[in-house]
């Protein structure tokens, strides 16, 4: 059974005090804590068998090698990849996209092609294809957002037509909370021959993501977002989509012969990753994976509507407040960015004193944020640890805070 | 109902925000930009979107004769601009200098005379910042722009005599 | 004083036996070993105050943040870095010098434009030059090696000259082990107006390097071989060299502000440092950073002239052994590479069986080892906590494997 | 003086480099290339250098009636590629694949009955590579040579096929 109170004993850290109180962890989007299981992980590679991968035929570089090579069998399976060879760790999302923006995209955009990205992008899914369609001549055009907070489809057929090579499109937003239609816009990208690609920074961690069944080209996300360190980070692509690219990074590991003037490639997923890689972390990612995989996919999924339901219903009902995007907990991903009369930062430091922590500011989505007329918001986001306690405390200080700058009419 | 202020640092949040503070915040001082001002200069905090822009002129004896501001974010970034055009009028550049460092100095930790916190008024305020070493940065945000204005206009000044 | 005895107990990985013998590891030029309180600051990161940094307003990302840039300080310090601004992180050296080569490279390299390298680099200081090259219409040129190992100089102002506008070199080999006169070749570059780039994957870690002295406009070196996790590493570049640079990666934290159809950049070094850094394992580099300070990097480089010159000795007693590069010890890196008759994979799996790790293979110095008609070397490397014991325990081991290969008549 | 095997899994060392697989790498068989094969390939491990070159011609009935091979690398490699060009004599190609996916399933853990290990003639001592799961690779170089020959081959062939 799904009870985050048992699983909270397996995160030390939110038994840790903040200013005197309890920990109430709700800035998940940025990035989650981590469970005893993964910490014991990145311990026992130190402590038992830490060592270079892939080039050693010492016992300990063999013991390294096969669990880095088992993580990622376990990323290929929660994503249902076909197979390891388009599974290739990098650092975080943000590297994942660049890589796709440097090697594919550079190769098959030209001058009159044109791109697609949706206006609710979180600067990592937004500035590479700035460069890129720059460089290229091509377009960058926006599938646009609707006052609601959802994707306008009306236009899917005419922002996305012959001329367009590619579409990557945000899975959950970081800031509205939106769950976007990803297969269909997948359908039409292919529809045109474009290829699609998927951030997934907020989705892989947090509900089931099938890339067979979506069919994406690429798919893009973050350990850090799912129980994992930070430094390391996924990009899924088809391996034949691969095999057409030429490398990104280059040197050690991704390389099968070199002479002074030249150099030939490593085989697939190799071939994509240069120098000596952020093994400790990827086979801490894998640990990671067979924790939400114990959890079960569904289940998070299920959690996290639940604590929505109850956090829109509860942040609601406050006058004071006003939530952005979607209204519906099935429609989003478990986050609630809102705003007060009260800036967004006055409100962050009051809840940190009462050990709440939550995020303010523009979440890296300048764009969607001007767009609305905002400058900055304030966003709870959460995990599986989280509890209805834990909202109604976060319900409670936001009416303290709210009353506290009302009495002292920080209105502006 | 008398609202308590939350744990921690006993009175942390009412250090933070002293009624000055809001009331420069509510009631800012010099709030609109100046026409032709020989200082102007933009800050920006990438990472929470809060922002000020400062207007300064000058009179014939290199005094500023003028200053004004706009910006968007929070209490601490606005009430510490709005301060701050508060003590700058009449004053050389050179004595703004003075002024921008005694501030520095201060959300620093330095301990300063009882002149040195007479010349910053209502800044003095933003001591209680300190506890908050995450929001040092919103106190800073406007003076980050004025120094950007002064170096600005140094430049410009020095083109203009190397050029004449 | 400097004990390696006493250091082995902060390693507790060298108390784990292989194979049934007690460990004994030489494989250091791969990777490092991490101290206890290295694997500690992980713990304590994961257990107390992991957060994502730079953009949070509540506690714990401000501790992050505030230890994420203490580290940023001490790296600086650890090179003598004038400021904090020239200190990238990056993953590895491997993508340091992608890096340079993606942003300064492309930017500076033209049509009959000249950079140099030497012929002892490895992979990944060749691989992404003969692409940058290849693309400007450039020519990629090598100071020759001698047969003893060492750079030749005498054509030093003829293979670097007007036309060259970047000079990269290894500091230390990681194959030969031969130092390279840094100093003497950046004096060279900058003469003729070249940029100078320095590979330091094997010489920060293991001697004092000083960036203001030597002048280099870059630096790379990689945590994962100087006692801190894989998946750091760091680009050392002079700020008014990055100031004329266009970023690399880019996404989150890299940017100042953001709209639909354009950006701009954030201050140095974020500028270069694009979605979540690993900030866990960046703080556990600065605390690798204290360790080795506390040291002494002078200290540390002295116990590898002595513990290499008691190796040398030994291994150049054998008649069977063939070492290559430098004779001499002071000339050198802590690592020796070495033929026998018996094939390197088969001696480094019967050393393997007594608890010795060793690497094998081209060691990512292919070109190198072409040119001296070599296909695989065997290569000992050592670092602080090795002892002339182990030193001892190797020599057996070879002594013994090249009798139960000479007795099995292996040499074909 | 009797040399110990070292530590660790009794006699392992032993069972790695057997008589037999030693006698192969001191004096491999077939150990040229042939001219104007039907199949050729190399096998290479970039992570050791170790390389091997294979080829092999047909007779008109479809079966290979020569055999060759060069390479450099350590004993397993080598001895690999001897006994495997040993066993590939008068085979067809289909028969060819039926000994490569044995081999790969002995490699692989499985239990062969004694008439697959007969036909697998010397190439059972490499049995005892398995006790050294990185040295595997080692082992397998020279049939992934032979199979992407194989794989070359068809494709030429329907190659051929389809444009006549
Ligand atoms: C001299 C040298 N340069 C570059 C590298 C590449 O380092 P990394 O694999 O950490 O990127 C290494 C280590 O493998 C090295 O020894
Ligand atoms: C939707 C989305 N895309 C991309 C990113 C960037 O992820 P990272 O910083 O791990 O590269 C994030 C998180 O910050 C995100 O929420």
């Amino acid at each position: 059974m799904f009870d985050p109170k048992l699983i909270r004993k397996d995160f030390p850290i939110l038994s840790r005090k903040v200013n005197g109180s309890p920990l109430v962890y709700l800035d998940n989007a940025a990035t989650s804590q981590k469970p005893r299981q993964v910490i014991q992980a990145l311990v026992e590679c130190y402590e038992q068998y830490n060592s270079n991968v892939h080039r050693g035929v010492h016992t300990m570089s063999m013991e390294a090698t096969d669990r880095y090579e088992a993580a990622r069998q376990k990323v290929a399976d929660l994503i249902h990849a076909p197979s390891v060879e388009g599974v290739i760790f990098v650092r975080n999302t943000t590297e994942a996209i660049n890589l796709v923006a440097n090697t594919w995209a550079t190769q098959n955009l030209g001058p009159g092609d044109e791109m697609v990205v949706t206006e609710m992008e979180h600067h990592s899914n937004l500035v590479p294809w700035q460069k890129v369609t720059a460089q290229a001549g091509a377009t960058l055009r926006f599938l646009p957002v609707t006052p609601e907070g959802t994707l306008d489809l009306t236009s899917l057929d005419t922002v996305i037509n012959e001329r367009t090579k590619l579409v990557s499109v945000v899975h959950i937003s970081n800031f509205l909370g939106t769950i976007n239609p990803v297969n269909e816009i997948c359908r039409r990208a292919h529809q045109v021959g474009a290829r699609f690609m998927v951030d997934g920074a907020q989705s892989v961690p947090h509900m089931p993501v099938d890339v067979t069944d979506m069919d994406c080209d690429f798919l893009a996300f973050s350990g850090h977002k799912m129980m994992a360190p930070p430094g390391i980070g996924v990009l899924y692509a088809k391996p034949s989509v691969l095999e057409g690219m030429e490398p990104f990074l280059r040197g050690g590991d991704m390389v099968r012969e070199v002479w002074y003037d030249h150099a030939t490639w490593n085989d697939l997923p190799m071939r994509f990753e240069a120098g000596t890689p952020n093994f400790a972390d990827a086979i801490a990612l894998g640990v990671a994976v067979d924790y939400l995989q114990a959890l079960g996919m569904d289940n998070v999924r299920q959690h996290e509507i639940e604590i929505g339901s109850y956090a829109l219903q509860a942040l609601g009902e406050m006058e004071e407040v006003t939530i952005v995007g979607p209204t519906e907990a099935r429609l989003r991903g478990g986050l609630a960015a809102f705003t007060t009369d009260v800036h967004p930062h006055d409100l962050g430091t009051f809840l940190d004193q009462e050990g709440i922590a939550i995020r303010t500011g523009h979440h890296c989505v300048m764009p969607m944020h001007n767009k609305l007329g905002l400058a900055a918001t304030a966003r709870a986001s959460f995990y599986v640890y989280n509890t209805n306690d834990e909202m109604d405390t976060l319900v409670r200080g936001l009416k303290k805070a709210l009353a506290y700058f009302g009495s002292h009419a920080l209105k502006p | 109902m008398a609202i308590q202020p939350p744990g921690g640092t006993a009175g942390g949040i009412n250090d933070l925000y002293q009624d000055i503070l809001v009331e420069h915040y509510k009631r800012p001082r010099h709030h609109q930009l100046l026409p032709d001002p020989e200082l102007k200069s933009e800050g920006f905090n990438p990472f929470c979107g809060d922002r000020v822009v400062f207007t300064a002129r000058l009179d014939g004896a290199g005094r500023i004769s003028g200053v004004g501001f706009t910006g968007q974010g929070c209490a601490i970034s606005q009430a510490s601009a709005s301060m701050m055009t508060d003590v700058l009028q009449g004053l050389t550049l050179d004595e703004v200098r003075g002024v921008v460092g005694r501030f520095r100095a201060m959300m620093q930790g330095k301990v300063l005379s009882e002149q040195e916190k007479e010349a910053l008024k209502d800044l003095v305020v933003l001591e209680g910042v300190k506890q908050f070493p995450v929001r040092i940065k919103c106190a800073l945000l406007a003076w980050s722009a004025l120094q950007d204005a002064l170096a600005e206009y140094s430049k410009s000044r020095n083109k203009l005599e190397t050029s004449t």
